[in-house]
């Protein structure tokens, strides 16, 4: 490690525990700085900007370190190597050199046999360049915060709820406890980027959902508020769940939760990491089934080999033992062998927990270990373990699902909106949703293609979904709570493509234009009062700041620029994930149909999104009363507006007359081997992953998906303006016209009313039954059976009650009473106790002598 | 070798050899002796006894420097007075426990102030001397010093249990406490006797090695007989000094009418030396190739005369993942190594005996406990049931020491369930039938080269497992009894119910007390968890599967009784009547109970270093 | 077979011992005055002593030398050091019980149950 | 007809009588007589152990116990008799509940020093009666350290297990005063007055509250039970 490296973990760690300070002191000290608690605005500012800078410290020493290059997309200097996914050209080789990346094991919580529980920290390109965005766009938001908030200082009339004699809520501010929040989200978000090891991830991802149940649920004395924040922790565990099932596998499997390789204080190797495992070196970084989930998969055939060992192996004699070993291997070679083995994984029924124990047997009998060692390539290139894999990444992709709000866990995100709009801006922009797009980026070596088309078709799924219910919502900040939704379809859409580097890419541009949309959303609310776009418009004669960045924003996210020549921010990140998906298509014609789907939500976007600035900003006042009391917001609220305006401008540009963009910054934390394109599918027939950097190097992609993409938005603004600019058409007609559409729309696709009935129905249903049987019974056949009937549910009834209902009861009842009745074998007589003490020794010798003879 | 140069050696050894290593023990008698001049010449000076007794604990702490055996990779096993004491890992390890629970002990008991401080001259002789036998018992090595030490450890604690001398209950807990306790050293002596008896010595080591070499050559029907009935009788008397059912109903008693710090005393020193001592005797009988006096035929025990296992400290590093070379070389280097093969039937008898009593004990204690109004009672029960939770690990060392051989039902079920039952048969029966023919010897010791590597680790984390557990135990225990005593002076109560609402005037103290009880309980955050977590582990290396369930159901029952010590604290409404004005005392007794319990949070977090010690500690055992 | 003209062996000692060992141990159970206990523990370690003196005396069997030898009498010596020891506190004990509650009947003693 | 062992029948007088006097402690009601059945007992046993050649550890039985622990008993019940002694007689449950421990207890003992014979072979019948060797410098030496007994022991594992007896000789005195300082602080009756005169206070200092069944006592402003360090 270069020295100067060697100061990047503290660097980070810093910037990272920061937070975590500024959290404590506010907890215990928030209180009392200055009134109703102004300084824990300022300190938790102080904080984050500090971590900001320690951040960028942080890039310029990594980047002093790994200068850039060229990313071969941008500078124009194509390799052909044609589309073709498994040819070997220079280009695709080097690319398969492992990403530079520290992984620092800070310490030792504790450790159970093989499984460390540490923080460790794993450090790459990807880490530095998600501290400086969410660092510096958590210091905007916290900058804005500190104006928008400022309500919180004195007391607070809630008039949304009421108290039992009618009145609004009055109650205290909580200006600090927001400001804790803000700290401690931004602490678990870090944490998050900054783990090392799954534990450690999961610990943070926990934390992440905490944070953003305490904000999400900000004003609690609202119903909505609490229901939401409800909602969205319930929602997560769903996705939590499958996380949790994919982290045992991955435990099971890998026998460690680290990252990166282990090594002790001398740099040897303790114990290899995830990574490491799952694209060994020695393999090419190919996908590679770890030992430990082959081992698994092939426990029946590895329990037989040892009983055979153990039967065969004369006490102590080594020659022959290996001689014998080989002959197993010859025997088990034959060919009905291996065809009733390779049925097997692929059937593969049997239980875990035999697999386990077996396993373990296998353990205790090192003389049967050669032998299994030697057959692990054999029973590796037979797919054993492959499905193991499979369900490792599909449960941790579970977990991304839940909080990056995928299709089908989305419902919570739009309800999130109860909270205050600086905690959307954070939640949808750098913290929350964006985890789950990083972890999966983060895992993404150990992600089978399988998982990777999964991950494709949720992306796709939601990204469609979430836009087109965009287009009818009228809150105002419900449509950037579905455009997010929809963005962050995109990434894992992109993702799932084997657009590793766009998915990454558009996650930052995303996180700058979302949080100005956001935040300028905010500045429209604090001036107007309310959220409902419907009593807007008109609005940029008054507010010409929060309109002008907000078409910024607007325009960001659309993409939109002068195609093959320059754009925003948003263009250049939107054309790398569809050029990477028309490669996709290219390479696998029969999944080519989500694709259209993409380029689909691409006008979608423009559309609503322009939908809601029109609404807003343009036209006429729709609320007199509004307008005239609407005003521009204070400086401190505008401030950070403008800067996260020209970062939505400028973040897709590299730095003129150098490397330095941030597209080769992401580049070089390119997993090993995860560029894909040589993964073939091995469940799902004939699936290839292409290469990323195919969809770069060939004209053809990038071309037709800059243009396909520009005409689509265009279309989509165009329309926008036809229906909400230049009124010519009256949408309530074609609202009419589409009137089924519509109220699918409207109603969100009814997913939160399918849930409601997937999760109530059976029992609602069950009872209903019961209930139906019951009357049924009576009313036909009033007659000796009927009574027979009722005589027999009474039964059944009282059954219930008397029984299956207080069984739990009496089950602690008794415990109880035993207890009680225990307290009176202590009699408190002492020559009794001194006979129990004889008798003791008597009982004992007879049992003893009555067992063990 | 003439009579006067015996003597000469003798005491040659004894002032030079022994008498440094037991610096801590004779800086307690100093103490005492310190305590009594004190009180002689300097009868005015009323906090003489604290600092007299708060020094010479430190000292005796300083001279044992515990924290050298941090870093010494494994324990230097030395027999010290030819043969009657051992000094190891283990030893220090138990050692410095007591000392730093005396420390702690004399700052409780000056912050409470019980008994009245002109009997704190007499009541610190009789713990200083109660801790000399403790430490004595940690350290036994030979019959004698486990009567003397366990006899030292009790009289003293009689008296303590007593020393509100002027109270009906303490005198009537004094009674219970010494009669039973005769009662109990009297059987324990009986059967001492028998085992001495057919072993022929009582010297730890040797007895082990006779024992070894009998189960070898195979035991007449009557010497098991004797066997089985001597070791049992002692271990009544073990089982008495841990509190374990049916041997424990001095107790419960004793806990409520003795003053909650001698309850402390009694709940956590008293049970250290104990376990200490339990484990060395099941260990001494089970794995005694390591202790092999016979190796070596020279008169004197000199340490240097044991082949000594230099490379056991990779192989703890390693914890169980490694390092089955270093094993194997040090199993080389013992010729006696093949006699735990032997000793397979006297493992399954100890395990299940231990098993037995375990589980008994756990689910009696927990149950029992249900009841209790009284919080010392509640406390005892407590204890007993931690009593059960402690024997587990000890039992699943002993069947981890067998290793795998595939004789053991205990630890080899599972391989001789997967094997197909020829095989197995095979495979067993030269081991089971005791023909003493060298050359089975022989066989039977190249697999054991190869296999025992892993289970021998497995049981020194076991035993590390029990160390851990007894140093969490220390504080959580303590932390409990010191906070019955600061609230006895402080609303004059032991009743649970009477600490109603005591979270609304002292929030700290209900803070603590849940951090305590939760400990007890083995909840997550807090050393208690990791704790059961580890004698859990070692359990089910051991495979004891009866005993992981036994344990988890009881972490369950628990979990009620005391959850409603702090459920009584919080949730009642406090009687109006009561107020408590804020005094020093009562601020510091507070401050106390705090202090040890912070350990209890710290300890999860930063456990690292005390189980590596104890994994040090264990390992100098075998 | 005249038992008088039989050597003593191990065994004999040990008959002894179990009997006082009953003996003690009965006389705990059945005495309600806490001095009579006492005897009882008295009459318990004494079984223990003539155990030990039987295993270590090398006159009463024949390969006397596996015997336990002279520790058999100094574990007894030690003992009997106990025995007095324990007699001293436990006596203590008692005259303070009867300072308390003015009895020696140990089973005036269980108020502390439950 | 073989000659008579006679040291065989002072076994069989010294055991009869032990065992005899031992069962008059356990039936006899008064607790005088049973002290004096006790003395007999331990003076039997005292002649056994001489019929064992501990000829040191009779002559200590005899003054330890007979002189030093009967007397303490003595003591003991004179102290205490004030109170009726002939009152405390156990109930017939009791008795029976004894006796049928204690037999079975009696069975597994017995066993058990029967089954002693199997391995432990008395020495043969025409073996003289050995001759009184003294053992006392032999348990001596002992406890200095050194061990002189059986120093041609054949067995080299038992030769191994023979420990000097130094450090249970000195720790049992540590022992010994710890013991008899608690036995004197426990038989103290008056509390010791302090000579600065502070003494009712301190003797105030015993929490009273602790009273079983009067715990719901309000705490009393006025008695502190506790001080602050170093007061």
């Amino acid at each position: 490690m270069a020295d100067s490296l060697r100061w990047l973990p503290l660097l980070l760690e810093l910037a990272w525990l920061l937070p975590l300070g500024s959290f404590v002191l506010i907890v215990f000290f928030g209180p009392l700085m200055g009134k109703g608690g102004r300084g824990a605005g300022w300190l938790a500012t102080a904080a984050i900007m500090c971590s900001f800078v320690l951040s960028i410290a942080a890039a310029t020493v990594w980047l002093s370190e790994h200068p850039l290059v060229h990313s071969s997309a941008r500078d124009g200097s194509e390799h052909d190597c044609g589309a073709s996914a498994d040819e070997h050209c220079p280009a695709v080789a080097h690319k398969r050199a492992v990403p530079a990346a520290i992984f620092v094991e800070r310490y030792v919580l504790a450790q159970f046999d093989q499984l460390r529980l540490s923080v460790a920290y794993w450090i790459d390109a990807l880490t530095v360049a998600m501290f400086c965005m969410v660092t510096l766009v958590a210091s905007c938001i916290h900058v804005y915060s500190t104006g928008y908030m400022h309500e919180e200082l004195h007391e607070v009339t809630d008039q949304q709820v009421r108290t039992a004699d009618g009145t609004a809520l009055r109650r205290p501010g909580r200006y600090c406890r927001f400001f804790q929040y803000l700290s401690l989200f931004c602490f678990s978000m870090l944490g998050l980027v900054l783990a090392g090891n799954l534990a450690m991830v999961f610990a943070f991802w926990e934390l992440v959902g905490i944070c953003s149940y305490l904000l999400i649920g900000f004003y609690f004395e609202r119903r909505s508020a609490s229901l939401a924040a409800n909602k969205a922790f319930i929602v997560n565990r769903v996705g939590d769940f499958g996380m949790l099932v994919g982290l045992m596998a991955a435990w099971s499997g890998f026998g460690t939760l680290a990252l990166g390789d282990t090594t002790d204080a001398q740099g040897r190797l303790v114990q290899r990491g995830i990574f490491s495992q799952v694209r060994p070196a020695e393999a090419d970084y190919r996908l590679t089934v770890p030992d430990g989930m082959v081992r698994m998969a092939a426990a029946e055939e590895i329990s037989a080999m040892v009983a055979n060992a153990h039967a065969r192996r004369p006490a102590g004699e080594q020659g022959q033992f290996v001689e014998q070993h080989k002959a197993t291997v010859d025997q088990w070679q034959s060919a009905e062998q291996q065809s009733a083995a390779a049925a097997r994984w692929q059937s593969s029924e049997q239980p875990k927990a035999a697999a386990a124990q077996r396993w373990s047997v296998e353990r205790r009998q090192p003389a049967a270990e050669a032998q299994v060692a030697d057959r692990l390539p054999w029973w590796r290139s037979q797919g054993y373990g492959y499905w193991l894999l499979v369900i490792a990444g599909l449960g941790l992709f579970c977990g991304c699902v839940g909080k990056s709000a995928q299709f089908p866990l989305m419902v919570w995100l739009p309800d999130a909106m109860e909270g205050p709009t600086p905690v959307s801006a954070l939640i949808h922009a750098a913290t929350m949703v964006a985890a789950g797009v990083y972890l999966v980026a983060r895992l993404y070596p150990m992600f089978a293609p399988e998982v990777l088309l999964v991950i494709a078709c949720i992306g796709c799924l939601t990204l469609f979904i979430a836009a087109t219910i965009a287009i009818t919502a009228t809150d105002i900040k419900r449509v950037l709570a579905y455009s997010t939704v929809s963005q962050l379809g995109y990434m894992m859409f992109a993702l799932g493509v084997g657009g590793w580097l766009a998915g990454l890419f558009h996650l930052f541009t995303h996180a700058f234009f979302k949080a100005l949309l956001f935040l300028c959303s905010g500045s429209v609310i604090h001036a107007c009062g309310t959220n409902d776009m419907t009593q807007m418009g008109g609005l940029r004669r008054k507010m010409p700041w929060t309109a002008y960045t907000m078409l910024v924003g607007c325009l960001a996210i659309c993409g939109a620029g002068v195609p093959l020549v320059v754009g925003l921010s948003g263009y250049y990140s939107k054309d790398a994930i569809l050029a990477q998906a028309l490669s996709f298509r290219a390479a696998n014609p029969a999944w080519g149909g989500i694709v259209v789907v993409a380029f689909l939500g691409a006008g979608i976007t423009a559309f609503y999104m322009f939908r809601m600035w029109l609404m807003t900003f343009a036209g006429q006042p729709r609320d007199k009363h509004i307008y005239q009391h609407a005003h521009e917001s204070p400086l401190v609220m505008v401030g950070p507006l403008v800067v996260l305006a020209i970062l939505a401008v400028v973040s897709g540009w590299p730095v003129p007359g150098t490397a330095l963009s941030l597209e080769s910054l992401l580049e070089q934390a390119r997993p090993a081997g995860a560029a894909a394109g040589l993964d073939q599918g091995v469940l799902v027939a004939g699936l290839v992953i292409p290469d990323e950097h195919l969809s770069h190097e060939n004209p053809v992609f990038h071309t037709s998906a800059a243009l396909t993409a520009f005409a689509v938005s265009l279309l989509g603004v165009l329309l926008a303006a036809v229906f909400y600019g230049l009124p010519w058409l009256d949408p309530q007609v074609i609202r009419r016209a589409f009137a089924p559409i519509y109220s699918l729309l409207v109603n969100k696709w009814w997913l939160d009313e399918i849930y409601h009935y997937m999760l109530v129905a059976p029992t609602l249903r069950l009872s209903q039954l019961a209930a139906w049987l019951d009357r049924r019974a009576i009313d036909w056949l009033a007659d000796g059976l009927a009574r027979a009937t009722a005589l027999v549910a009474q039964l059944d009834d009282r059954f219930d009650r008397l029984v299956v209902d207080r069984a739990i009861d009496h089950a602690a009842d008794w415990t109880y009473a035993f207890g009680l009745r225990l307290r009176r074998v202590q009699t408190g007589n002492i020559r009794q106790y001194l006979m129990v003490l004889a008798a003791g020794t008597v009982a004992l010798f007879l049992l003893v002598s009555w067992f063990w003879r | 070798m003439s009579l006067p140069d015996l003597v000469q050696n003798a005491l040659h050894d004894a002032l030079h050899r022994s008498l440094p290593a037991i610096r801590p023990e004779l800086a307690l008698c100093t103490t005492i002796v310190c305590l009594l001049l004190a009180q002689m010449i300097l009868p005015r000076w009323r906090s003489g006894p604290y600092w007299v007794t708060l020094v010479g604990a430190a000292a005796a702490l300083a001279v044992l420097e515990p924290w050298q055996w941090l870093d010494v990779p494994a324990a230097e096993r030395l027999e010290i007075f030819t043969g009657m004491l051992v000094v190891d890992g283990l030893s220090v390890f138990l050692r410095s426990l007591l000392l730093v629970f005396l420390l702690l002990f004399v700052l409780l008991v000056w912050i409470t102030a019980v008994p009245p401080r002109d009997d704190a001259g007499e009541l610190f002789v009789l713990v200083v001397g109660a801790t000399l036998g403790m430490c004595m018992m940690a350290s036994a090595n030979h019959l004698v010093m486990v009567v003397l030490g366990m006899e030292m450890a009790s009289l003293p604690c009689y008296v303590l249990a007593g020393i509100l001398r002027f109270r009906k209950p303490s005198t009537e807990a004094a009674l219970k406490f010494a009669l039973f306790g005769a009662g109990a050293a009297g059987i324990m002596l009986y059967g001492l006797s028998l085992l001495a008896g057919v072993l022929g010595s009582l010297h730890l080591p040797t007895l082990a090695t006779q024992l070894a070499l009998l189960m070898h050559s195979g035991p007449t029907a009557e010497q098991s007989l004797l066997l089985t009935l001597g070791s049992l009788m002692l271990a009544v008397g073990l089982a008495f000094k841990l509190s374990a059912v049916p041997f424990h109903f001095w107790a419960p008693d004793v806990f409520e009418g003795a003053p909650a710090e001698v309850g402390a005393l009694l709940s956590v020193a008293s049970k250290t030396a104990a376990l200490g001592l339990l484990v060395r005797l099941v260990l001494a009988v089970t794995a005694p190739a390591v202790m092999a006096p016979a190796a070596t035929a020279d008169i004197g025990p000199a340490a240097d005369s044991f082949p000594q296992q230099t490379t056991a400290d990779a192989d703890v590093a390693g914890q169980g993942s490694g390092a089955p070379a270093a094993i194997v070389n040090s199993n080389a280097a013992r010729p006696t190594a093949i006699l735990p093969d032997a000793l397979a039937p006297v493992r399954r008898f100890i395990v299940g005996l231990l098993s037995l009593l375990a589980v008994v004990t756990c689910t009696f204690g927990n149950l029992a406990a249900y009841g209790q109004s009284n919080m010392k009672r509640l406390l005892a029960y407590s204890t007993i049931a931690h009593a059960g939770y402690l024997i587990m690990p000890v039992a699943a060392a002993v069947a981890l020491t067998g290793g795998i051989a595939p004789d053991a039902p205990a630890s080899g079920g599972v391989a001789v369930g997967n094997a197909s039952p020829g095989q197995t048969a095979e495979a067993d029966g030269p081991a089971l039938g005791h023909s003493g023919d060298v050359q089975t010897i022989g066989e039977r010791l190249a697999p054991r080269r190869i296999a025992g590597a892993a289970p021998a680790s497995a049981a020194q984390m076991a035993v590390a497992s029990v160390l851990f557990y007894l140093a969490v135990y220390l504080f959580m225990n303590l932390a409990a009894f010191s906070i019955t005593a600061v609230l006895r002076n402080a609303i004059g109560s032991e009743r649970i119910d009477d600490y109603a609402g005591l979270v609304r005037r002292w929030p700290s103290l209900v803070v603590c007390t849940a951090l305590a009880m939760f400990s007890l309980v083995g909840l997550p955050p807090l050393a208690g968890f990791l704790a059961k977590f580890y004698i859990f582990s070692a359990v089910v290396k051991a495979e004891l599967w009866l005993l992981l369930a036994v344990g988890g159901l009881n972490t369950v029952l628990s979990l009620f009784y005391y959850l409603r010590v702090v459920r009584a604290m919080v949730l009642p409404p406090a009687p109006n009547d009561q107020s408590l004005p804020e005094t020093a005392a009562r601020r510091i007794g507070r401050l106390y109970c705090i202090g040890v319990t912070i350990p209890l949070v710290a300890l999860f977090f930063w456990s690292e270093t005390l189980m590596q010690w104890a994994a040090r500690a264990a390992a100098g055992t075998f | 077979m005249n038992p008088f003209t039989e050597p003593i062996g191990v065994t004999h000692y040990l008959c002894v011992g179990a009997v006082l060992m009953v003996c003690g141990m009965l006389c705990m159970f059945t005495k309600r005055n806490a001095l009579g206990v006492l005897m009882g523990i008295e009459l318990v370690l004494n079984a223990a002593n003539v155990n030990l003196v039987a295993f270590g005396s090398s006159w009463l069997r024949a390969d006397a030398a596996r015997s336990i030898a002279l520790d058999g009498q100094l574990l007894a010596m030690f003992v009997i050091v106990l025995a007095a020891a324990e007699a001293a506190v436990a006596l203590a004990i008692v005259l303070c019980y009867y300072n308390t509650q003015a009895t020696v009947d140990v089973d005036k003693a269980s108020k502390l149950k439950g | 007809m073989e000659a008579i062992n006679w040291h065989s029948v002072f076994f069989y007088l010294f055991a009869a009588l032990a065992c005899g006097a031992a069962a008059a402690v356990v039936l006899c009601g008064n607790i005088v007589r049973m002290a004096f059945a006790l003395v007999a007992a331990l003076g039997a046993v005292a002649g056994l152990f001489f019929l064992a050649g501990a000829d040191f550890l009779g002559a200590l039985q005899l003054l330890v116990y007979v002189g030093g622990t009967m007397v303490l008993l003595v003591f003991g019940v004179m102290l205490t008799s004030h109170s009726p002694l002939f009152a405390l007689r156990s109930g017939a449950g009791h008795w029976i509940a004894a006796v049928v421990i204690g037999a079975c207890l009696l069975t597994v003992l017995l066993r058990a020093a029967l089954a002693a014979n199997a391995w432990a072979s008395p020495p043969p019948p025409q073996q003289l009666p050995p001759r009184l060797q003294p053992t006392t410098s032999q348990i001596g030496l002992a406890l200095l350290g050194v061990r002189t007994d059986k120093l041609d022991r054949p067995d080299p594992v038992l030769q191994k297990g023979m420990c000097g007896y130094l450090l249970p000789f000195e720790i049992a005195s540590v022992h010994l005063l710890v013991v008899l300082i608690g036995a004197m602080f426990l038989a103290r009756t008056k509390r010791r007055m302090a000579a600065t005169g502070s003494g009712s206070n301190s003797s105030q200092s015993i929490p009273r509250q602790l009273e079983i069944g009067n715990a719901n006592r309000p705490h009393d402003a006025q008695n502190p039970t506790c001080t602050p360090p170093g007061e």
